[in-house]
């Protein structure tokens, strides 16, 4: 290893961090852009949001929801404790 | 002719592993099963130091004619997938399926910790050189600093492929102990009062910037670095995959299986190539030595940035995430978390350092692309290359 | 030798893409982020046109190695899985995997409909060949009006590999326009009567009769036309898996990742090949044009043998299900479906319009294996592809 | 230049297949169709029996061009994994990640009956050498005994690749039919005393050893026996990790999509071998005998070897599951279980059979290991085939 | 383009179409042989069919249908409306 | 076929055998020191050891207990006979 092997590693780690921070800022102002042009919106809230499987098929959230409350009432527990997700329509 | 007893006895010991069973032999099947314990027991990696460390195994069990170099055997063809770089590009196809960039895009300044972290491969580079490497050489070591497996794969096998098994083993086995190496380090270099900062609630972002975000980098980074193309445009198109929102067979595919099956046939290729006369070296002494080095300043350059960003946002923003710049991820994430609950159990920082910590990912892979693009394309070495290529594939055995 | 700033500035940015940056460039990026743009905005065939733009994307960012022609390259290696004519039986084991062909065993008569749908390949053909197009090209281009992709790509990488690119972008495009392409023709060509006619319900079919015949169609038409076995068998074995009850494992792999795979290679070696040599010439819009013309007049063939059959079975068939002999699984389908219920809300042609529908990809199956066994086996073209073949595995560089 | 009428269509019909069709296809036709038929009505190993007799249905359509020795052909591309055996390794890699050596691991001593029934192989060698095969073809022949089909592929493809086919099929179709192979010859053998044997339940292994035994088994089989190691490494690392808890992503991948992907290739590719030429040979008719009796003697072995034990063992064990050292996992044991719950319902033999079955597995890998240390490298056949393969590469056409 | 290539193609487009239709129709009448070979049967009504899952694990249709009008009974629901189908025998 | 292929045949397939005996008798020995070295220990007997699944989502094992041996009870079956194995937390 001879000193202008050193300074070339020097030179090229300098320049490389450099390259690489030019970069990273470019996208920094790419993604501000972005970000800007496309802000995020909420979703509207739906009113009655479903699982779309039994839904599809025949069986909407309404069933679950007598089903989740009866089994609950029997059991003696919160209705946000399970979940019935394995029902199908024959 | 007439096969004797004796003829059939000394013809099978001759064939025996014994028979030219070396003391290299040896050394490589307990660095082997050491990689194979600490995957195991350890939980280091296991997914890539299992099948690496197994992969070690059989090529050191010798005259089983599965080393990267048999031609005609096993490994060799898995090999010729690192070879080729066809086999990282494809592990970053699932990475990008798997990461979500929604942190980073939420908090772009972070990007720059990414950038800070990179540093850790600069001071390595210079670091090799001193030692005696070559530019290349050293390039291919300072990498390790990136703390990402493929990339680290991917500029060995270009820049220095006769140092791709130590680097690899180098790469994967502090990316594993990120938790024992970052946090003296970050507590060393922040106070107690900055580490209870407690950051703003991340905005939430858009679907289309998501979607558009992959697009753009690749645009952005491929026009200026070519040749991260490979890599980087394959993370891309697995992150698009996963934010499109219509193909949810290919992303399934590229995060499940498709990675799972890449990963296999690299691990294996990677431990086919440590053999003694390739890992018995000073130099991989030495390449682990620089590896540590690398990923202690890699975490102190994101801290120190990480600082500087605290002052310019008047302290909104926590130092202790500039460490997830080294990527590692999700490790060195969850590293920022766990001390910064130490320090304040309801401060939680996970999310935030997400952020740095995929940028990582791409701060890593555009300093690949800067040595690729100064060192990679030399005409006569891919001469030499294409010359070599064509003897091993001519020369291809049929093995029996 | 030392390294000044400046040498290694320069060095730098000559390597960027920038340096090499044509128009051409410019404007097929601008081609890929519009397919990118139609699959997840329009949902245009996302599964396809995403990675094909995407892998146009890469080609076109200059210096980055990622054409189909740069050897070495990341997709240089998925090309040849295309070039080699690998992939699309591939993509068709898995399609025969998803495939159920019950509604046409149920009334077998429906194959007419598949045929008569080809008249748009032959129509499409005559026309290329007024443009000046080759036969083999003018072949080419007007198999796009049997409306399927992998057939398209296997015909055009064995006739006209130079029109892979736009071929097959416009064969997935124009799929995807079928919902607006297909309704005004089948409007045009119908009385309101005819779209009221009720089809009788589908008898069901024997497990047995079902698993011949893949079997017996593997028989017949490649003993006819031999050319045709890699696609026709490898779609047929698909559908054996699924059919015969005791390969379970195999065809979940088929219609599942294996596909996926394939798919996502497919696609990005397609994309690969649109460079602005290959793309951006007045041939590209001749093809999209004769493409159209190919859907409707193949829309408009099928039609018209529905017309003929609804004479013939005394008013049992309605005319609407021809236009699904077009193939373009099962989105024809659907809209025989939907032009049939805009008239009457209770005619049901779902499941009648899949018979012609599935017929569809026999029928251009067929038709592509007439073409290679008219064009496909001449023995100067063999020959010369030979010696490219060999020059270019011998040639192989690795990338460094 | 003008086509005519009479010219395009004698084109055509000098391209079907029925130009060129012989005796020979018709047969093998009928020998394919055969083989579908059993894989799927009499459940005959469908996964593997139904893609090989399809791949022989293709093989055979004439000039369909979808032999294994039709260069540039798609089932040439995936009979190359075959002939430079990468394919039969990543199906035992699948196979280990299936297997459970619990019960061999509980009752070591039953891996002597893994390697009694290995008796077959030898007699079967001894009448291949005796009907005139050469010691090569006959150690490939007699490893149909092993019954175990990547083994015998492996092995065939390494010292006899021009009857592939024959020992494929009759590995194969044998090992579907142990169930009526093996049961008169077992009870032909026990008394119904020993049949009534009931046997200890075997004790619990801990996850140490479950995890240490692929590794130990690696490193000493393949140290002594090192033409092994591509089988054995892979079955013994799917079994890694399967057993090490932490790789489950790999275990789930090599056990499902990775094994079917590489069974359709290899069912295909060992199909397309089955040609008039090679196949419609007396050699064929007495590889299917010879294979009868290897499964013959070989379950004769293990009984006679399970008799022996039950002796030594002072009656504790039942030679009814002497039988299932066969291997053919996981008939074999199924078969044990139900001869001994014939004579006492309350008999439950399957668990202990487990163990010989697992254990025939490894005994049938080693007595391949032991042919290719004395037949697999000589070094004339090695430059033989490099130059084969030199010349298969570069004279690669591209199909058109 | 001559006149030649345009007849040519005239050619070839007739005779290619009549082939297709040669093959096709060769398809169709071997499907009728094999629907004619092979006719669909349907299958015996099954008394009491329950899903093979359960039933081989020990638990019979009977068991699934009481459960299920238990169900339906407590939710006034029409029992076609929904299924079990995940009861697993321990 | 002479007579000496037919000796070479046997002296392999003796030789053979022989090894694959020796060979597998190493293993024999290797598995006994492996156990001797690793023995099996029982894990210790988890009080109320829970499906994993419903219990890392807040359900335990006594929630299922309750349904399971209501559900009996309207059956009038063992609980041994099913098991609920889908119940998940919202
Ligand atoms: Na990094
Ligand atoms: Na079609
Ligand atoms: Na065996």
């Amino acid at each position: 290893m001879d000193a202008s092997q050193l300074i070339n590693s020097i030179v090229v780690s300098v320049i490389a961090l450099s390259v690489i921070f030019l970069v990273l800022t470019i996208l920094i102002f790419t993604i501000k852009i972005l970000v800007f042009l496309s802000p995020y919106k909420a979703p509207p809230p739906a009113a009655v949001k479903t699982p779309p499987g039994p839904a599809a098929r025949g069986l909407d959230g309404t069933h679950i929801a007598i089903i989740t409350s009866t089994m609950a009432t029997y059991l003696g527990k919160s209705q946000n404790e399970f979940q019935i997700s394995n029902i199908k329509q024959l | 002719m007439d096969l004797t007893f004796s003829d059939v006895i000394s013809k099978i010991l001759s064939t025996t592993g014994f028979s030219s069973l070396t003391g290299g032999h040896v050394v490589m099947i307990l660095v082997a099963c050491t990689l194979i314990y600490l995957a195991i027991w350890k939980k280091f990696e296991p997914l890539l130091l299992l099948p690496i460390g197994f992969g070690a195994l059989l090529a050191n069990l010798p005259m089983s004619m599965m080393t990267s170099t048999d031609e005609g055997g096993l490994l060799f063809f898995f090999y010729q997938g690192v070879k080729y770089e066809v086999l990282p590009p494809l592990i970053f196809l699932g990475v990008g399926a798997l990461t979500d960039f929604g942190p980073l895009l939420a908090n772009p300044v972070t990007l720059f910790l990414g950038a800070a972290a990179q540093v850790g491969v600069y001071t390595t580079l210079i670091g090799a050189v001193l030692l005696g490497f070559s530019l290349q050489e050293a390039s291919a070591i300072g990498i390790i600093g990136g703390a990402d497996g493929p990339t680290s794969i991917f500029i060995a096998s270009k820049l220095a492929p006769h140092l791709l098994a130590p680097i690899a083993v180098a790469a994967y086995s502090y990316m594993s102990l990120v938790p024992l190496i970052q946090p003296p380090i970050m507590r060393w270099l922040t106070t107690p009062e900055e580490r209870k900062i407690k950051m703003a609630q991340l905005k939430p972002i858009s679907q289309n910037v998501k979607i558009l975000f992959p697009i753009v980098v690749t645009i952005v980074c491929c026009l200026m670095l070519p040749g991260v193309a490979p890599l980087l445009g394959m993370l891309m198109l697995g992150n698009l995959f996963r934010e499109c929102g219509v193909t949810a067979r290919l992303h399934e595919t590229s995060e499940t299986h498709l990675i799972n099956i890449v990963t296999i046939l690299l691990a294996l290729a990677v431990g086919s190539s440590m053999t003694a006369e390739s890992f018995l070296k000073l130099e991989t002494i030495q390449i682990i030595i620089l590896g540590l080095m690398a990923f202690c300043v890699a975490t102190a350059g994101g801290m120190l940035f990480g600082k500087i960003l605290c002052k310019i946002s008047g302290g909104k923003i926590n130092p202790l995430i500039g460490s997830a710049g080294v990527s590692a991820v999700p490790m060195a994430a969850r590293v920022s978390q766990k001390v910064g609950s130490e320090e304040d159990p309801s401060n939680f920082l996970l999310m935030h350092a997400m952020g740095p910590n995929v940028a990582g990912v791409i701060g890593s892979a555009v300093a690949a692309g800067v040595f690729i693009s100064l060192f990679g394309g030399s005409e006569p070495a891919t001469t030499h290359a294409a010359i070599d290529a064509t003897t091993q594939i001519v020369n291809l055995p049929v093995m029996d």
